[in-house]
């Protein structure tokens, strides 16, 4: 078999068995317990949370991202392996939502981190969370959710963009 | 105390679970009524000819959600012919602005779905055209003008 | 109200007790009011009067048998004027004290766990003081971050 | 060369707490010699926020602040507002109804939800299913109450945003029925289990004598043998015309009293039953709810000007003592806002202090039968 028809056979072997990091962050987390547990049940769609980053598929982001935080969550992010990918729940990662003023969290996550979808509310649904992840899972198996390569690729460019929201502006030349 | 009492939890292998198989079945609460019922605050809907760009919606947005555009077709007053976009990158859903809309055009609507890849999707003009009353999932091919896209769509129809 | 009777002074702010005293005061008042059933310390809070150049402490507590609140205020200079610590009356005022010395940079002097506590690098002025602008700074530092930009499309 | 101790760091992806927070221990073997937290993580700077808006505009952000029971901070904050503009006696009774409905509808969502992850700590994974499921009713009624399943933005200066449907009476009656149902097998599967016994009994104690001194309060408070309860000591919404019984150690009901109280299992078993109580409270308050009006007329929004003075509102949440003191100088935006969150002190100080001693297994168990909730503590 040729390489191409391979990789089509194991996206859609992974795009059935996503495991989430259990890394989340800020108010969104509290719409995830109904979501795995009996109530909307994720299971039904082969996902389980996951407690190593080494073996998690999705990064989920749930909400506002302090600079503490993203610390972390690079960290995190960067110890997961290939293929990865992230999603940000609610108006915080798109544009900053209520703390766009907040002097401790970060606006536009993507600024720091390549977003694979963006899911909207505040918080999002139940509802919502399940229909994303099954969109995620359609992006998986035609092979657009491609944020990882972008980190690779733009590496130095995000590097910079972190370092300059951990030293919260002041970078020595 | 007890070690055998726990064993219980096992008779519920025989019954019905209580999990709501979305998307292919409905969420329903206790009494099989459907939600989200009307009151839930999603997106907005605003009716174009009944605002009146008054900016009040804005003047109370304490995110910032609210910016404006101009759309010369529409005038209803002398020099009020702007009317909202809004950010859901901002906007939190608490529904302030419907509150002090002195026309009472700008409403919430129980449309809560928007999942796209790109961060610009999010920002965009609420008119009527964004509710389907029947169905409270949002269609894909009415909602989400760019006010672009919009202005092309109100002159298409004059 | 009882805490009237037990401190001698004070008047009654919107149903709780609120007494301004010198902040040498403080302790012997906490004190007194600690052996006389005063023994919930309810909070320490700062807050920034920036036209009288002063920093207001207001140290809550709250009794569970008489049901009475009382506030102890006092001012002290906004710049260069330090605050004895009381963490030996309460211990969880170390905390508070904490706080306000990242958020106000009031330095309370006997407290030896002055640590950063919520801010992790942070270079500029105490944020909670009136004077830092927040939303100057997100204009500085957050939103002047340039977004990344994929130079060739195709991977 | 023999190693003595070690360093070992719970945190921040949810160590025995929901939301992010950090314990940095130091451990002999697997016995703990010191903790240290380490916060910050959701650190947003809310009091800062609440300075540059306007009165009206604070009430969506305030219920952020502690997500698993978001009600008691409009609470607080409303009443905070309501003192300063003179209108504490003129909030309409009907209100103060519908405010104890939902403040109690959210206490046994939090209470459910700090059950149901204390029992995933102890390994038993049936609870949390079932308890975080059941919880979802709960977000059922507040979304059709609401129109939101977590912040609601529902309990305003002055009242209630909108009146209490006709028919949702009825829903909240056969809820509550269903939830007397699950409580009686969580007690066969949890709280009459023999591995609860054996490892919460006489776990992280926190002393009766000094429980006061610490600044414990709420149900941990009450587990360490006082009888105290703000809603009876300081009565707000309606609870003054509410028959209740404020749970609290050695009078466990029908439970067996095991330990000397203060510890992880007189905690849990007092947020059992205090499960029950809110259910009889949200019963007599919604039989007693007069008709009538919901929500005083506010002032101009954009003109809304508050009275210059200082107050200091407590509420009871399911953590523990809420408050506000909110600082007016007469303008159109607080000058001050300052939030005390009950996990202040059970997350720092006392953690620090109970934790000592523990055994490396138990600290997980010991910070969930805490209820600490991290927003609250960094704001």
């Amino acid at each position: 078999m040729k390489y191409e028809e391979w990789s089509k056979i194991s996206r859609i072997a992974s795009k059935k068995s996503l495991w989430i990091l259990h890394f989340c962050t800020g108010c969104g987390a509290i719409e995830m317990p109904p979501v795995m547990t009996s109530r909307f049940d994720m299971e039904r769609f082969g996902m389980a949370p996951m407690a190593t980053p080494r073996q998690a598929d999705v990064l989920l982001i749930t909400g506002y991202l302090t600079v503490k935080t993203l610390k972390r969550v690079i960290q995190v992010y960067e110890q997961m392996q290939d293929p990865k990918y992230v999603v940000a729940f609610g108006s915080c990662p798109i544009n900053g939502g209520m703390y766009w003023d907040s002097y401790n969290t970060i606006n536009q996550l993507d600024k720091y981190l390549p977003v694979d979808l963006y899911l909207a509310g505040c918080m999002p649904r139940p509802e919502g969370i399940i229909n994303a992840m099954m969109e995620l899972m359609e992006m998986i198996e035609k092979g657009e959710a491609r944020g990882w390569e972008k980190y690779r690729k733009n590496y130095e460019k995000y590097k910079k963009n972190q370092e300059m929201a951990f030293k919260f502006g002041k970078v020595e030349e | 105390m007890s070690v055998i009492k726990p064993l219980k939890a096992w008779k519920h292998l025989l019954k019905r679970p209580h999990t709501i198989r979305y998307p292919y079945q409905e969420h329903v609460d206790m009494e099989g009524k459907r939600l989200p019922t009307e009151v839930l605050r999603g997106f907005h809907s605003n009716d174009l000819e009944k605002c009146i760009g008054c900016k009040m919606c804005g003047m109370i947005c304490m995110n910032d959600a609210i910016s404006y555009e101009e759309i010369p077709e529409l005038e209803v007053e002398k020099g009020k012919k702007i009317r909202p976009i809004i950010d859901y990158g901002r906007c939190c859903y608490c529904g302030l602005c419907t509150e002090v809309c002195p026309t009472g055009s700008l409403k919430l609507t129980p449309n809560f779905k928007l999942i796209d890849v790109d961060r610009e999707k999010f920002r965009f003009m609420p008119t009527q055209l964004n509710v389907k009353r029947d169905d409270y999932m949002v269609d894909e091919n009415a909602i989400l003008f760019s006010p672009e896209e919009y202005k092309e769509k109100v002159k298409g129809n004059k | 109200m009882k805490a009237k009777e037990i401190i001698g002074r004070g008047e009654e702010v919107h149903g709780r007790l609120y007494v301004k005293v010198e902040k040498q005061e403080v302790r012997e008042l906490i004190k007194t009011l600690k052996e006389n059933k005063f023994q919930h310390f309810v909070m320490l809070s700062c807050i920034d009067w920036i036209d009288d150049g002063e920093f207001e402490l207001v140290y809550h507590l709250w009794s569970y048998e008489y049901r009475e609140h009382v506030m102890i205020s006092t001012r002290i200079k906004r710049e260069g004027e330090e605050m004895e610590s009381l963490h030996d009356l309460f211990p969880q005022i170390e905390t508070y004290e904490r706080e306000i010395k990242e958020m106000y940079g009031v330095n309370f002097i006997g407290n030896e766990r002055l640590t950063p506590f919520f801010l992790e690098g942070w270079p500029h002025m105490p944020p909670m003081r009136k004077d830092f602008d927040s939303k100057k700074f997100i204009k500085d530092v957050f939103e002047s971050i340039p977004p990344v930009e994929d130079e060739d499309e195709g991977i | 060369m023999k190693m003595k101790e070690y360093e070992l760091f719970i945190g921040p992806q949810h160590p025995g707490i929901t939301g992010n927070m950090m314990y940095h221990l130091w451990v002999d073997g697997d016995t703990v010699v010191k903790a240290e937290c380490n916060v910050g993580y959701l650190h947003r700077g809310f009091e800062k926020l609440m300075e540059s808006r306007t009165w009206m505009q604070n009430i969506p952000l305030v219920c952020r602040i502690c997500v698993p029971d978001p009600d008691v901070n409009e609470m607080a904050y409303s009443m905070a507002v309501e003192r300063l503009m003179g209108w504490r006696e003129e909030v309409p009774e009907r209100a103060r109804y519908i405010r104890t409905v939902v403040l109690e509808l959210s206490r046994i969502a939090a209470y459910l939800m700090g059950i149901g992850s204390y029992a995933g700590a102890l390994g038993i994974y049936t609870l949390p299913q079932w308890a975080l499921g059941d919880r979802d009713y709960i977000m059922d009624i507040f979304e059709q109450l609401t129109g939101a399943r977590i912040y609601h933005i529902y309990i305003w200066p002055g009242g209630v945003r909108w009146d209490m449907p006709a028919d949702l009476p009825k829903l909240i009656e056969k809820t509550m029925k269903y939830l007397e149902k699950r409580l009686k097998l969580y007690d066969d599967v949890f709280f009459k289990n023999r591995i609860f016994f054996d490892r919460a009994v006489d776990i992280g104690v926190i002393p009766k004598e000094k429980a006061i001194e610490w600044g414990v309060t709420g149900p941990n408070l009450r587990a360490s043998g006082h009888e105290y309860d703000v809603r009876r000591l300081e009565p707000y919404a309606a609870y003054e015309n509410i028959d209740f019984d404020v749970i609290h150690y050695p009078e466990l009901g029908k439970f067996d009293v095991l330990s000397s109280g203060g510890d992880a299992y007189t905690r849990m078993l007092v947020r059992r039953l205090e499960i029950e109580q809110s259910i009889s409270i949200i019963r007599q308050a919604l039989k007693k709810m007069p008709s009538g009006e919901h929500l005083l007329k506010h002032p101009n929004w954009f003109k809304w000007e508050v009275p210059p003075g200082i107050a200091y509102e407590r509420v009871e949440s399911s953590k523990g003592e809420y408050g506000y003191m909110v600082v007016s100088d007469g303008g159109k935006k607080p000058v001050r806002v300052h939030v005390r969150g009950p996990s202040y002190t059970h997350g720092i100080n006392v953690a620090e202090t109970i934790l000592k001693g523990a055994n490396i297994a138990d600290v997980s168990q010991i910070l969930f039968s805490l209820d600490i909730c991290p927003p609250d503590i960094e704001r």
